[in-house]
């Protein structure tokens, strides 16, 4: 059954004022697109869930999407920090919610499986545990130690990013796989954007590699360079120069408007995006080709 | 040949890896310690990153935690809970990489925020993987420019274990790894005596140990032994400028 | 570093009585190979654990290798029952330890992960977890009920076998997973038995499908036709005619040591036994080729 | 057209299934129903298997529960701790099928062992997924020949919850799953009451409620509308003996 529509009416749909979403993604398979989108639709009182918030959760809390975040790690990626939510949490105006790296993802792992709560061998410091009630601990019946564990995280809705999918939501990741599976499994709907829509064979072709299967996904939209200016494996580089500028422009609330304004208002959708971005900017991402090697799955 | 405080850093962390050494690399600094250790005494060095990479032998600098230069060519890719589990939980990883805001006379690390936590004075990145890393992973590196800022005598707030108040406190959390092993900072190395406690073990050359006391918050005891580190070979520099940093980002 | 050796050197070295050994696999890529190399070393008072026994612990069994088995489902797959070990086990001469599959592939995960121990949802049915004192139950300390919990199990040697390695011990793996990974990294030791040895280039070429990494590899031993009279993906069928063979084999006991004597003690090794099988046996588990789609990593 | 026992109990299982129902598939008999229902009433069916394969699409007769025709083609395949927590733990499954060799008076199924446990009569094969399937899945469908000796008032190993003691009791363990909600023989079809306790509520064409009883080990309720199952057209026939299993492997 095909789940294609535009990302318009995916985010219209499945995304609602006061909703936890997780736009899934290590630093790698971004759903930009889908940020912006939100942004445009004006959605209020969201709460950000991601391991690293990056520039996409900063550039939603800039336009006054979120009421809260939901991370592991905050920071520009290899440039420094993200200065307007370090700012808005500072000032008591944003709520956060903290993990390690581990946390974050063993909750996930937990919403995805279906799991009562997650163990996790002991790390010795206690104060993020301490300031975060939801670590607790537990005795471990086999050693009488005390274990640390978190409850499952189930977000409202995952917004995961692929190379290729099929109409029906079947979808093919590779390169850096993050917890795109995990979040996509815990949340309640799944919108799948993807660089490419293929045939149901060429997704057949190679059932191992299909991370995010077609019967826990909600809506299809294609949406080519969705995570400019983060990257997509195979498809185009990220822009480094962008996240070198954005902090900035993040140096001024003004400036960031302005910057809001012309990206994100300004533009209909991801198409508009595209074009105004325009061709030496496209051409600067380009990367050559490196094919995996095939394999043999036999005709049985 | 001269050489920056930075580039100081990298080799003298880049020394202390071993050849086979499975590392859980930071990017940065610590990215440009392990490609050197790799091209030279450290060949079979395994290089994994938190975004889930294994055996990364990157083409160009990775800008990030999650460039794409660590999946081409790799040998594994698996998802973040995997890494997190099956390698750094399970004890598969001898070495992490680890920085931070403030560094506290038992190696502990805040990378969280100064001052309170719920109003933060300045609310600095958070753990990302480096609350378990200092736990688990066999043996710890700090890499960190020397500043008595940087160096309080106790960690507004303790994002990774080092020794907490001492040795003892650390066995008793049942940890498996073996906690920090040395602070390589651009004035020398510190390492940790039986207590816990980070001493002067090593100074660069020319640089004095009072310059290193200054600059660090606790009165700083100093190795019986201390010895002043080799300076980098120009085969060293070499490697990292024209290799493997050619623009100089991180070697400033 | 090249691990390359042959499976007689790599059982030597790895394989002791009174280990606990996990020969993976599910219905997929089961190690007959080296099953029969353990049998033909003698080794003796051995913990078989496998999630489904299989014929490859029947016949280890059969040969008096085995003090216990580890097990979910013990069945000739597709056919009916194992009778050897079954007419053991009912004879009080066999040890026995049971989960349910999910329970089983629990505790290779948490051995794997690491974890302390695993929490499950509740079956309602209590018998299973009376019969084995390592099921236990703790309290969710978000909910106050009670979770079922199992320990890591954590074998001494896994045997998996791949489809193509490179000689490190990088494995690619397609096909049904099973609990291969899992048992790899819950392993002290690890076993890799491969169809096809190839350069590391063509693992580089795609690392999303190395599913074990040479780190924790021990041994890489090229072994064609390792899972014979099972299957290997996009290599050969499963000899179905032998599965059915082997429940009349097993209606005696001297019928059976004499297929033991012919086909284990009677060969040296696997490339003797594949000889002895012939090529028309081998023709008839031929399978056409059906190629995955290739998919672009960049050259970054 | 005349029709086998095993026919029988193929079709009306296939009749019981949804469009764009999960299904837990086993081997043989329910895999047949599945692939005949995908077949007519059915075509969003997903097919998935324990050992890992979500949505596929055998082109030949399954052998065993872990056939490679099954992944050839498939839509996804993943391990089997996946399947069983991302799957069927989080109530991605709508429909399990099980079966066992005694099933009692409230749907709770035997597939481990008859007599005592640590000293069996008969050492049967062990849950398999089966005591997750029966917990976990929306619905559960069991397929088996009626005969007195699988219909024990209670089952002497509980391998897989049906309503335990009674509806109460499993709702008081706090399983996600709604329970067996049919089971299918070759007499006809009994399902649960408000109590949990089977009930015969159909009966195949030509079987007498007598006959039913007869091969039941309790005394049994019989539905006030007792319906008559509508027989094998021969589409369903001609689908399961032509497509589906043309060398008749489990029609027999």
């Amino acid at each position: 059954m095909s789940k294609l529509c535009s990302l318009t009416e995916a985010i219209q749909q499945y995304v609602h004022d006061g909703d936890t979403i997780y736009a899934a993604g290590f630093t790698h398979l971004i759903p930009f697109a889908a940020g912006h989108e939100i942004i445009r639709q004006g959605r209020r009182d969201l709460v950000l869930a991601r391991a690293t918030p990056d520039l996409i959760y900063e550039q939603m809390v800039a336009a006054g999407c979120a009421r809260k975040v939901i991370f592991s790690y905050m920071g520009n990626p290899g440039v420094g920090s993200l200065r307007i939510m370090r700012a808005e949490m500072e000032a008591g105006r944003l709520e956060w919610e903290e993990y390690s790296h581990f946390g974050m993802i063993s909750r996930l792992q937990a919403g995805a499986a279906g799991l009562p709560f997650i163990p996790m061998q002991p790390t010795a410091t206690r104060d993020l545990e301490n300031a975060n009630p939801l670590y607790r601990r537990v005795t471990d019946p086999y050693t009488g130690q005390d274990v640390i564990v978190l409850p499952p995280l189930r977000p409202d809705v995952a917004i995961i990013h692929v190379q290729r999918a099929d109409v029906n939501g079947n979808a093919h990741i590779w390169g850096i796989l993050g917890e795109q599976k995990e979040a996509a499994f815990a949340a309640e709907h799944v919108i799948v954007t993807a660089e490419e829509i293929v045939s149901e064979d060429i997704i057949r072709s190679d059932p191992n590699r299909t991370m995010i299967p077609d019967l826990i996904v909600d809506a299809v939209c294609h949406v080519p360079y969705c995570s400019h200016p983060s990257y997509t494996q195979g498809y185009y580089d990220r822009d480094n120069e962008f996240y070198l500028q954005w902090d900035k422009i993040t140096a001024s609330r003004e400036e960031t408007q302005r910057w809001l304004e012309e990206w994100v208002y300004g533009v209909k959708d991801r198409a508009e995006y595209v074009e105004k971005l325009g061709p030496e900017t496209l051409a600067r991402l380009q990367v050559p080709e490196r094919l995996s090697a095939p394999v043999n799955y036999g005709a049985y | 040949m001269s050489y920056s405080s930075a580039e100081l850093m990298i080799v003298n962390a880049a020394r202390l890896l071993r050849d086979r050494d499975v590392v859980f690399v930071g990017v940065g600094q610590p990215n440009l310690a392990c490609n050197l250790a790799r091209r030279t005494h450290a060949p079979n060095l395994v290089m994994i990153y938190e975004a889930g990479v294994i055996g990364a032998r990157p083409a160009r600098l990775p800008l990030s935690i999650g460039d794409p230069t660590l999946v081409s060519g790799a040998a594994s890719v698996c998802s973040m809970y995997d890494i997190f589990t099956l390698y750094l939980q399970r004890g598969n990883v001898d070495v992490g990489f680890l920085g931070g805001a403030q560094i506290d006379r038992f190696g502990n690390i805040n990378a969280t925020v100064i001052g309170d936590y719920s109003q933060p004075k300045v609310r600095l990145p958070g753990s990302g993987g480096a609350m378990e890393i200092a736990a688990w992973a066999n043996r710890c590196y700090i890499m960190t420019p020397h500043q008595k800022r940087r160096f309080p005598e106790k960690v507004d707030f303790c994002t990774s274990a080092g020794f907490l108040s001492g040795r003892a406190e650390r066995q008793a959390a049942g940890v498996r790894g073996g906690g920090p092993q040395a602070v390589v900072t651009n004035l020398g190395i510190m390492e940790p005596d039986e207590t816990g406690e980070l001493v002067l073990t090593h100074i660069h050359p020319g640089v004095q140990v009072e310059q290193v006391q200054e600059n660090t918050g606790w009165p700083l005891k100093v190795a019986e032994d201390l010895c002043v580190t080799q300076p980098p070979t120009d085969e060293e520099l070499r490697i990292l400028r024209e290799e493997l940093d050619p623009r100089g980002v991180y070697l400033r």
